[in-house]
């Protein structure tokens, strides 16, 4: 399958790790990858703060670069970083809906030579492609050492969920696709409330102490539900709960020692790929002593407690088998 | 206003049992339309005959809407595909005769459905405001030499 | 806080033609944000992760802009700590567009210098900063977004992180030292450009507003 | 010149009408305008329904002598009646009036006054130039069935099926569930008064079951209604229960030896478990069990017969072989009680329903309290034992939400005020009561959260953001936290408990629109049935004979409910006692004359009422089949069918009428030269 590749910003530096393991993993999964040429900055979260038209055209130039690259047949953008993916999928969304709004934005664009039809740029996250696209089939079919034994908290943040511009894939409360996908790599997901939760965005620059206390709540909850790693989705939650670690350590008085992965690094890993060309030892949270957890063996399937005979029983969930 | 904009004149032909009780609805819930469209009563959209459609267009209409019950909810059981299948062969008929198909327009609408059905007529008032006025006699001598146009089948949605 | 709204010698009354939600309303993009609707019920406070440390919750920003108290909304740091999470859009049970109202809230403050009186006062000069590096090259620079930052505000911190996390950065390759630029950078300024003589002749056809 | 004599009557319906239309000049235009057409009156009165506007059209028919009148007011569906009633009284035939409907059609939609004014002017002229071709004709009588339908026996329909059998009529009562009592057959107490649920409803539900005029049909649904108001044939679908009712004594040995436990996600909420055979509980109507072949050994695996081997009854009672039955029963009119479904709470995830164990639903909670119930009335955590020490219970949980139900579901304060009063009288626990608005309007409603405030509740006006597990700070491990925005304060408050109750929303039945369709009736956006006047005729419908009561309206209280039920009783009664329906005279007739044999009429009609006779190759309408559609009336290519109340004429009349000018005043035709 061939997509349109916007890495973004982050991915070329501070996320490297998000990137290679990304390229790493596509190939056996039958996914092919063309970058946009000459992409800009999404405008993160802090360009629409300070100029409403200026954000849509930087936007919407990605949009368009993407447009002219598909030479009419209707693009498919896939982007690793949440935020870029919220960004280009917002800018589309509102492009269409607000008419005049997309009249003034192609204004902006034709001062460059560029024009963007609304809604022929389709983005989206790199794990949604994934999930529907390669589905967990398909992925499990490339697993050649499965991540036994390894307890992860699966990661989602919020703007992969939220709020949601072109049709929901997952629930935007309680998100459970890549626990699925954690779960076919053969790893033992745990159970993980905080999983949509704030990572504390750009607060690390505003107020320390605010943020501190957001990344804070994220790693007791994986550490209180007995997590060995953390696996993300977004280069903006990997560096907040990864860089600010020893800091929320010190704030606190904890001992959170939680590895950040990104999904793709645990994928290469099952994939038996090596873990250099993954991106492992960019993360400042050591990953190698969870890692060294990973058994050969399934572990055995925990007995199910038996209820007693006072309790009541508990409601019925869709999902139980 | 210096340009005084064309008012289009609208009849349209409700069913006793869901249209004409949705504009009752419409009216209960004063949802707004505009007074460019005269409503008159039929038991059912199969009473129509496409008499009455020719005869509104000859005798001043810029347009007539004609409404029924859904597909499936006709009081009289299944009349209103009776009525879809005259109008079809009406709008093919005046086509024919030069006269756009807008200009005759079929919807369904049941008795809960005011404010959509405000809201089509909001939409063909607009439509047939940019049609602009029927001429019927300038339109038929007009088209008496021109070839028939082809004429794909269509379709009605539910 | 500096706000004086609710001493009794300021009662707030009489202030309700709501010029300043209909400001808001007209500089939010993406169809009407529903302002309007807040029925004040506090699912947006309560949903916030940073709720507990606003001044003003979300829903009493919205009280405020009912009563059309501007400046004291403009000043406030609620939507400077706004993380952009959504959550209190989704959750909304009036279906307020309340991320992208805290959004417009921070242009407006930019615009009229009200963020200068907040308590969030540095957040802004973030923004800029970040905006300013992306205008220059076209992508972000963590670095020099970083470092002119923290020297502007927080000089000691800046030490802390050149020694510290920067360091490490750098260590592990996560940093770059120079800037990575897009090549067809005069495209990108000339549609910044336009976009900014768009967006300005809009505001004069609004009328002054923001 | 008209030989007829026409009054044409203006209605300012208050400053409904005469607000945006000029009714004074439109009655001067009428009589001035109009007289080619053969007006001779035409007047302008306040209200033209009052005792008052009916005089004065009758006194003008007999002074003026009148023959035919026009009334432009509302719509013909609320006031035709009326107006056909006071001609009548003037020796006038009623269906010589016709009705224009400038209300609803009118100043209800426009809001341009001349235009509206110009508009009520031009159909006006289309109703009297209609009215012209009016013939006196005499209404259908047809005889009304004295049986009624009462579907869903809930209290609503308990209450219903009793008033109209008690006053000597017969009802089929059906119930689609194995026990009539509804939802309120699983409460413990209903609040204000605090009154036992099963105390104040099983003497009512014995009474139905007992009662020589009420047939109750239990674990039955309605498969298809036919016919009209008076004369409805109605086919009911009586599930096989696999139990003999004529010799089954109801002694329960069968559900005792049963030896499958099945989840009761029904009766029981999910908080309980019963047999494969079974009854909902001990005091169900009819006794008779019910075996559910889905989880039944014999009818999965074709082993077991534990309930045949050990009934008493002689023959046995336990009926493998039985099938369902297709009964059909004539009824005159059809009350729908089919109640409401709560909202599944699993929708809101960040409430916790289904993750965590101690969030429950208002339901459960029920069955929690209830001394029948599966803790025997012990408020309990999930493990069956633990009391909890504090207890958070939330309003408002999927109504007054655009997410999920934007209306609000009425009983939710009342519920949770009185759940925080059972919470605190059987554990002693905090109770905090989440809350927007708190809604106690109507009888001894506030005094009752005046005692809850009294009973030490903490009430926090504040939607709760969210449920969670995820403990933070210290006194949260171990608990669940309620995190909500205390709108007084401005502040989030995290407040750690060991219960929460969810009031959720009450929701139209899953079928409704399905059910709706069956019965000729219809839906609001939202799913309730509709009634025919929101005020003024609550439990009617806009389909004559169908009658709404209950929660299938719109969500109420258990008072409302049975008010409404004893309401559409006595709309019933008041129907049974006129004996006979007087139908619109609007039927089919072909003139043999003009009938060239063609036959593209006879596939015309559904109600087959169209005959052709071949010895005479003439088609002929037998008037008792014709419903009036008017279908083979347009179709007929050479004119020889006509319809009564909807002849050419008539149409064609009005539409010259209606195009007598344009959208502003200019003449509509004078593009076209005739």
């Amino acid at each position: 399958m061939k997509y349109t590749y916007y890495p973004g910003c982050s991915l070329e530096r501070n996320a490297g790790a998000y990137h290679s393991s990304t390229l790493a993993v596509a190939g056996p999964l039958g996914m092919e990858f063309q970058e946009v040429d000459d992409w800009n900055c999404c405008g993160a979260t802090e360009f629409i703060a300070v100029d409403k038209m200026q954000a849509y055209a930087l936007a919407a130039r990605n949009l368009s670069l993407a447009e002219k690259q598909s030479n009419g047949n209707g693009a498919t953008m896939v982007a690793p970083c949440s935020a870029c993916f919220l960004n280009l999928s917002k800018c589309d969304a509102y492009l269409v809906k607000d008419a005049p709004l997309a009249e003034k934005v192609n204004r902006a664009l034709a001062a460059g030579g560029l024009h963007y039809t609304p809604g022929s740029v389709r983005t989206r996250h790199l794990l949604e492609a994934m999930v529907t696209d390669v589905g967990f089939e398909g992925v499990a079919a490339q697993v050649k050492r499965p991540l036994y034994n390894l307890k992860v908290a699966p990661y989602y943040g919020c703007l992969i969920v939220r709020p949601g511009f072109l049709d929901k894939f997952d629930d935007e409360e309680y998100p459970t696709s890549l626990d699925k996908l954690m779960r076919t790599l053969g790893a033992n997901v745990v159970d993980f409330p905080m999983k949509a939760h704030c990572c504390g965005g750009h607060m690390t620059q505003i107020s320390e102490e605010v943020a501190l206390g957001l990344i804070y709540r994220l790693l007791k909850n994986a550490a209180d539900y007995g997590a060995d790693v953390i696996t993300t989705i977004c280069p903006m939650c990997q560096l907040n709960l990864d860089a600010y670690q020893e800091h929320v350590n010190r704030y606190f008085g904890t001992h959170f020692k939680i590895p950040i992965l990104y999904f793709t690094q645990l994928m290469g890993l099952a994939f038996d790929m090596d873990p250099l060309a993954l991106g492992f030892g960019k993360e400042f949270i050591d990953a190698a002593p969870a890692l060294a957890k990973i058994g050969v063996e399934p572990p055995p399937k925990p007995k199910r407690e038996r209820p007693s005979k006072e309790a009541l029983p508990m409601p019925m969930m869709p999902e139980e088998e | 206003m210096a340009d005084k904009q064309f008012e289009p004149l609208i009849i349209g032909f409700t069913c006793n049992w869901c249209s004409y009780r949705a504009a009752d609805l419409a009216g209960m819930s004063r949802v707004k339309y505009p007074p460019n469209v005269r409503l008159m009563r039929l038991m059912c959209s199969g009473r129509l005959d496409p008499e009455f459609v020719l005869k509104a267009l000859r005798g001043g209409a810029d347009g007539v809407l004609i409404t029924g019950c859904h597909p499936g909810e006709c009081h009289y059981l299944e009349q209103n595909y009776k009525a879809l299948r005259r109008f079809l062969l009406l709008r093919r008929t005046l086509k024919q005769f030069g006269v756009e198909p807008q200009r005759v327009r079929l919807i369904w609408a049941s008795a809960a459905e005011g404010a959509r059905l405000a809201q089509e007529i909001n939409k063909m008032v607009e439509e047939i405001r940019a049609l602009g006025p029927l001429t019927w006699r300038d339109v038929i001598s007009a088209n008496g030499d021109r070839p028939l146009e082809a004429l794909p089948a269509e379709e009605v949605t539910a | 806080m500096t706000t004086t709204a609710f001493s009794p010698e300021a009662p707030v009354l009489a202030r309700t033609r709501r010029s300043f939600m209909r400001e808001i309303v007209e500089d939010t993009p993406g169809g009407d944000p529903r302002l309007e609707m807040c029925i004040q019920c506090g699912t947006c406070g309560g949903s916030c992760p940073s709720g507990a440390d606003m001044e003003y919750s979300p829903r009493r920003i919205f009280a405020m802009v009912e009563a059309d108290m501007r400046e004291e909304v403009l000043k406030a740091n609620t939507f400077w700590y706004c993380v952009s999470c959504y959550y209190c859009m989704v959750r909304c049970p009036q279906e307020v567009h309340i991320t992208d109202i805290m959004y417009t809230l921070k242009r407006k403050a930019i615009r009229e210098g009200y963020y200068r009186e907040s308590s969030a006062s540095d957040a802004p000069d973030f923004s800029e900063t970040f905006v300013d590096a992306v205008l220059k090259y076209g992508r972000s620079f963590e670095l020099g977004l970083a470092t002119r930052y923290h020297l502007r505000h927080h000089p000691i911190g800046a030490v802390k992180m050149a020694t510290g996390m920067g360091l490490e950065m750098l260590r592990k390759g996560r940093m770059d030292l120079t800037p990575r630029r897009i090549k067809n950078l005069g495209q990108l300024q000339a549609i910044l450009r336009e976009a900014e003589d768009v967006a300005r002749e809009d505001r004069e056809q609004i009328g002054g507003g923001a | 010149m008209s030989e007829e004599r026409i009054g044409v009557y203006v209605c300012h319906c208050g400053s409904n009408i005469a607000s945006v239309v000029d009714v004074e000049d439109v009655a001067v235009w009428a009589k001035d305008n109009l007289a080619d057409q053969g007006v001779v009156v035409a007047r302008d009165y306040k209200f033209m329904c009052s005792s008052l506007g009916q005089e004065l059209i009758q006194d003008d028919i007999k002074e003026q002598g009148l023959d035919r009148v026009v009334v432009a007011a509302c719509s013909p569906h609320l006031h035709e009646r009326t107006f056909r009633n006071a001609c009548d009284r003037a020796g006038l035939n009623p269906f010589l009036c016709e009705m224009v409907s400038v209300r609803e059609q009118v100043s209800w939609v426009h809001t341009d006054k001349e235009l509206a004014t110009q508009k009520a002017k031009a159909m006006i002229a289309g109703g009297v130039e209609r009215v012209v071709y009016h013939e006196p004709l005499e209404p259908l009588r047809v005889p009304i069935n004295e049986a009624t339908l009462v579907v869903g026996a809930g209290i609503a329909g308990i209450q219903a099926a009793l008033e109209i059998a008690d006053s000597g009529f017969p009802v089929y009562l059906v119930e689609r569930e194995p026990s009539i009592g509804g939802h309120m057959a699983q409460f413990d107490k209903t609040f204000p008064t605090l009154d036992c649920s099963a105390c104040i409803l099983t003497p009512k539900m014995v009474d139905a079951g007992q009662h020589p005029n009420i047939t109750l049909l239990s674990w039955s649904e309605v498969e298809r209604v036919d016919g009209y108001v008076g004369n409805f044939t109605v086919t009911i679908r009586k599930k096989a229960r696999y139990v003999n009712e004529d010799v089954c004594t109801g002694c329960g040995i069968c559900i005792e030896k049963c030896p499958v436990n099945v989840l009761d996600t029904n009766f029981e909420a999910g908080l309980g478990y019963r047999k494969a055979v079974y009854r909902p509980f001990p005091q169900a109507v009819p006794k008779y069990p019910v075996i559910d072949t889905e989880n039944c050994t014999y009818f999965k695996r074709g082993k077991c017969k534990a309930c045949q081997i050990f009934c008493p009854t002689q023959p046995n009672s336990i009926d493998f072989e039985q099938q369902d039955q297709l009964l059909q029963v004539p009824v005159g009119n059809i009350i729908l009680a089919t109640g409401y479904d709560l909202f599944d709470a699993r929708r809101i995830p960040q409430y916790g329903y289904g993750r965590l164990a101690n969030v429950y639903t208002s339901l459960e909670f029920e069955r929690l309290c209830n001394a029948a119930g599966p803790t025997n009335g012990d408020v309990v955590l999930r493990d069956g034992v633990t009391k909890p020490e504090a207890v958070g219970i939330i309003h408002c949980v999927g109504s007054r939400d655009r997410n999920y139900n934007n209306y609000c579901s009425v009983i939710c304060c009342m519920q949770s005020l009185k759940f925080a009063h059972l919470v605190k009288e059987r554990t002693g626990a905090e109770v905090y009561n989440f809350y927007i608005d708190m809604r106690t309007a109507y009888k001894d409603y506030d005094e009752f959260y005046q005692k809850v405030l009294e009973e030490g509740t903490h009430f926090v006006r504040g939607r709760v953001a969210e449920v969670t597990d995820a403990a933070r700070q210290p006194g949260e491990d171990g608990k669940i936290i309620v995190q909500v925005e205390d709108t007084f304060i401005g502040k989030q408050r995290r407040i750690p408990v060991d219960m929460v109750i969810l009031s959720s929303a009450l929701e139209p039945r899953a079928d409704s629109d399905e059910v709706a369709h069956k019965f000729g009736i219809a839906c609001s956006a939202n799913g309730w049935f509709i009634e025919k006047h929101p005020k003024l005729d609550p439990v009617a419908t806009m389909t004559e004979g169908i009658y709404i009561a209950g929660c299938a309206q719109g969500p109420k209280d258990i008072p409302s409910t049975v008010a409404q039920g004893a309401a559409a009783a006595a709309r019933v009664l008041g129907r049974i006692q006129q004996k006979e329906l007087a139908l619109e005279p609007i039927r089919a007739s072909v003139i043999a004359e003009r009938c060239s044999g063609c036959r593209i009429c006879n596939n015309m009609c559904p109600f087959n009422a169209i005959l052709f006779h071949e010895d005479r190759m003439v088609t002929e309408i037998n008037p008792a089949l014709c419903q009036g559609c008017g279908t083979c009336v347009a179709a007929c290519p050479s004119g020889a069918i006509t319809g009564t109340q909807f002849s050419n004429e008539q149409v064609l009349a009005q539409i010259e009428g209606l195009l007598m000018f344009g959208v502003n005043g200019n003449l509509a035709n004078e593009l076209v030269p005739a």
